[in-house]
């Protein structure tokens, strides 16, 4: 049977990859993967693109496909969750708390904060919520540089043009160039969940079978070991 | 087979009128620069439009105003040898001179080039071509076309005396065997007197 | 040297570049023809609409081709009906996003030759004989093949690149839509993936280099005659 | 009609895309003379230089600028040294990067135009008296202005829809880099964006067929001797 | 003033030489299609490069391969009549006839003008003139240009006989009365003979 087309967020490439893999070897047809950002995958899918499976980086997206009427009901389900850190160069030996504005502006001085598009990507939005809720926010808007997604916001504190940078736990953890310097607290933003669920358009057999994997127990420890909470 | 042109048309300022009457042989077109010559080969070679009047050749109506007849200018078939040369930049001497060579066509294509002298040149590329050498081209060009008429814009201009005198008589021969209409624009009043049947002079 | 996915990825984007650029050609030329030799009324505006994929963000691109070629749009129903297949996901949808962004380069590229052919040369062919069709194959295309090399260069070049709108109307399709520039996308996401991201960007330089010594040994081919030491 | 945000966004891409265009036409011009005029070796390798950012994916273009200009990078640093400043999150370097991206187009139009150039006409300037400059500044350049005018429309069009390079090199700033592809690609990012991406795009393409109306009439102007009917 | 010229030149299969030995007025380069004629001027005018020789008008070298002279055609002031017109089609007639030509400059310009019957074109762009018009314009651009020395690749050609006329009687005045060195190329004998000082054969 044809394998399923699953469409995944840019974010989870190497997570899903593993979780296809360790699928494939069950004995199943690997799903054929395709990463992009969610806006685009999201909008694939409303203009009736078939494909078997959506996992999108955060609710809205999912939100507007299942407006659409292009979910299968009841197929809907936020299977993992992420954390908001401050990554800074590896060199940078600090660490900042983050529960309030002080440290941080005390951190970034003159310098720069780079994070997805804060009106527009969900690392940005999660960020700029977090940064209004610990009182940062309208000191630092004029600091921040806004990246094209929260992979290229890393990439420039990966390459010194920006000191600090606001990223996915994940996409710290992945990186060897870029430091840990402090953790959002989890009350700070809207709790960030990737969900996952069936298109109408599926006709792949495997597709509901692939995706009650990614839910399973089994499925979400792999992602675990890529810095995703299972929920 | 004779020419029979009443055609009219305005170029800028210049009003440009020609009537030529039914009449064998070679007709001589004589007159200053600028008074319209090359527009009425033009004309009759289908590449320009007279305003009105009409061209005849022979039996065939080319074009004719009042009846709404416009021959393409493939279908006339005509044999124009341009005022300058014209030849095509990205094919070799050769290949120009086959251009409108149909297979079977009676033009004897050896002859031709051995009589214009250009056999050594078949395998060069126009541009290398001197003056001259490239007018005798674009003369053999019209001639293997098998035309029903020749239209030449001073032909034998930037041509040495022997040589003239050789296409001279390729003309000559051309009038009195197959009797091939030619419209001929020249300056030189010693070669009209030569070849002209009649001269119709302009301007 | 090359591992199988990556041998994979070259050959489907030369697929990709390659057809769409030779496919979208005798469009290419016939619009070049109108700008260049017609007028109309709204030639301007035909004029504007071939720059539009130039002007208007790949992305933007990509999401009208999406409306149009998804199963319920225009174009796409007509597909769907007639040989009951879509081009979502598939490489002869990347071929046509990679085909319409190329389209505008090569539009102008030989439009510019067709405007640089001198007409008396095709009236000196049509004196002798060729019909209007005759004429444009051995005088008129001749003539303007410099025009012709140059789009097919810079459109392959541009097809070769395309990213935005590809992955936007196609999504990343490994061995379907995944060509060289979604690849390296993919890269880019990985930490630490700088290395296949330059491994693979020198394989699109590499390709081009071909492409480009292809092109430039026609051109002196054809150039021999037309063009002035 | 347009609010305020809306009308910084367009006077800023107009500015990014305008400088970009004119300060990399000098460039342009010089490399495709090199290309059109002269043999050296490694020619075949300038000219794959140059078609570069086309090849590779914008993003992997704004990443080389991005190490290139980082005030630790080779060209940043000097930048840095001389200017005390730097073109990172500037509208500078979105003018750098759709310079960048604009230039293989300019360069392709502009050579094919010099190469259609006659350059007995440059011989007779010479016999009249006119230096090597004179000649090039009243024939050569004359003649070839159809191409540098497309490579000027070709060149703007692709600052006015240069999106992948710039947020890659100099980030998303408003009212510093954020030209119009960079705000539609905002809008795009959120659902329920798509009115204002077709607002923004319409506004591009109005841009552009203004810049288009504006060389077809410069190019009319010019072409009034040249173009036969 | 005269012409002191001994040059040679491969062109493809062809081997031009031209020796001219001092000698002032008109120098006549008489000789078949193909000869070189057209290679010789453009040698003395410095768009050809001479394999070995000289080339030396009145006092001033202009090119000596021995000596490692060879000036640029703009230093070597040479009033070039091409074979083609050449006109700058970019240009009106005006701005063509006046390209060379600089202020204070002796020549006179309304003269010329006069002289050579385009009075009326002068606001014309070159792809509207008729043959022998272009012709015209293009020696007048020569002549304006101030030159030390006239190149005239067969100028009279295309041209009626009361033009011709007038410009023979212009080329003797410029001979006669300025002693501007003159080198001709012509087709016709009788042009020739009446100009020419001296008469070069070739090929
Ligand atoms: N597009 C145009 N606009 C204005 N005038 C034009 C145009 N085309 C041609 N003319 C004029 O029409 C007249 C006739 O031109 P034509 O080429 O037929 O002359 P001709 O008799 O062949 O002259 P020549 O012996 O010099 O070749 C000329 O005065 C020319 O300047
Ligand atoms: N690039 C080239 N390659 C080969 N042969 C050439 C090249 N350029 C010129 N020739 C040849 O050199 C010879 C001299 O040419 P040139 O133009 O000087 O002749 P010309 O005496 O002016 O003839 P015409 O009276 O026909 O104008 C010609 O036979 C020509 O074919
Ligand atoms: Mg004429
Ligand atoms: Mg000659």
């Amino acid at each position: 049977p044809r394998p399923p087309i699953v469409l995944a967020a840019a974010s989870l490439q190497e997570s899903m990859n593993a979780a296809a893999d360790a699928w494939a070897q069950m004995g199943h047809a690997r799903p054929v993967l395709s990463f992009a950002a969610s806006s685009a995958l999201a909008r694939q899918i409303q203009s009736g693109a078939p494909a078997d499976l959506f996992v999108s980086a955060d609710e809205p997206w999912m939100e507007a496909v299942e407006k659409a009427g292009k979910l299968v009901p009841g197929t809907r389900v936020a299977f993992l969750g992420n954390r908001l850190v401050l990554a800074a160069s590896a060199g940078d030996r600090r660490t900042v708390a983050l529960d309030r504005a002080a440290p941080l502006l005390a951190a970034i001085g003159q310098g720069r904060l780079a994070m997805a598009d804060p009106d527009a990507v969900p690392a940005g939005l999660y960020g700029k919520a977090a940064l209004r809720k610990i009182g940062a926010w309208d000191r630092l808007e004029p600091r921040v540089v806004r990246a094209e997604n929260v992979r290229a916001a890393l990439a420039l504190v990966e390459r010194g043009a920006v000191p600090f940078g606001i990223v996915y736990a994940t996409d710290a953890r992945a990186s060897g160039k870029v430091r840990i310097a402090g953790i959002f607290p989890a009350a700070t933003h809207p709790p960030i969940r990737y969900p996952v669920a069936r298109l109408r358009t599926a006709a792949s057999p495997e597709a509901e079978l692939f995706r009650r994997f990614l839910i399973s127990a089994r499925g979400k420890a792999i992602f675990a070991r890529y810095g995703f909470t299972p929920l | 087979m004779s020419f029979d042109i009443d055609v009219r048309r305005r170029l800028g300022e210049t009003e440009i009128a020609c009537r030529i009457e039914p009449g064998a042989g070679v007709t001589v077109l004589f007159g200053p620069s600028g008074a319209g010559k090359t527009s009425v080969l033009n004309m009759v070679a289908g590449l320009l439009r007279p305003e009105r009047g009409h061209v005849r050749v022979g039996e065939r109506t080319l074009f004719d105003a009042a009846a709404h007849i416009d021959l393409p200018p493939e279908a006339r078939r005509a044999g124009y040898v341009f005022q300058e040369p014209r030849l095509f930049p990205h094919l070799r001497v050769r290949a120009n001179l086959l251009y409108g060579h149909r297979k079977g066509a009676v033009s004897d294509v050896d002859g031709v080039i051995g009589l214009l002298g250009i056999a050594p040149l078949l395998d060069r590329w126009p541009r290398t071509l001197s003056g001259g050498e490239a007018k005798r081209v674009a003369i053999g060009r019209a001639l293997l076309a098998d035309p029903a008429f020749l239209l030449l814009d001073e032909p034998l201009a930037s041509l040495d005396r022997p040589r003239r005198e050789e296409i001279l008589r390729l003309l000559e021969r051309l009038r009195d065997r197959s009797g091939l209409p030619i419209l001929l624009v020249t300056h030189d009043r010693s070669e009209a007197e030569r070849l002209g049947d009649r001269i119709v002079a302009f301007g | 040297m090359l591992s199988a996915e990556e041998w994979s990825i070259v050959l489907l984007s030369l697929r990709v570049g390659g057809v769409a650029v030779l496919a979208v050609l005798p469009l290419a030329f016939g619009l070049a023809w109108l700008l260049a030799r017609t007028r109309f009324p709204g030639k301007l505006l035909l004029d504007a609409l071939v720059h539009l994929p130039l002007v208007v963000p790949p992305v933007v691109t990509g999401w009208i081709l999406l409306l149009a070629f998804a199963p319920a749009g225009p174009i796409g129903g007509l597909i769907e009906r007639w040989f009951g297949a879509t081009v979502l996901f598939r490489w002869s949808g990347a071929a046509i996003a990679s085909a319409v962004m190329a389209l505008p380069l090569m539009v102008r590229a030989i439009r510019l030759s067709l405007e640089a052919v001198d007409r008396r040369l095709e009236q000196a062919a049509r004196s002798l004989g060729a019909g209007p069709w005759r004429t444009f194959a051995t005088v008129t295309l001749p003539l303007a093949l410099p025009g012709v090399l140059a789009g097919l260069v810079l459109g392959f070049a541009r097809a070769l690149g395309e990213f935005g709108a590809t992955i936007t109307f196609v999504s990343n399709v490994p061995g379907e839509t995944q060509t060289l520039p979604l690849a390296i996308y993919s890269a880019l996401q990985l930490p630490g993936g700088e290395g296949q991201v330059l491994r693979l960007s020198a394989l699109s330089v590499a390709i081009a280099l071909v492409a480009l010594l292809g092109s430039e040994m026609v051109a002196r081919r054809a150039g021999r005659g037309t063009h002035v030491l």
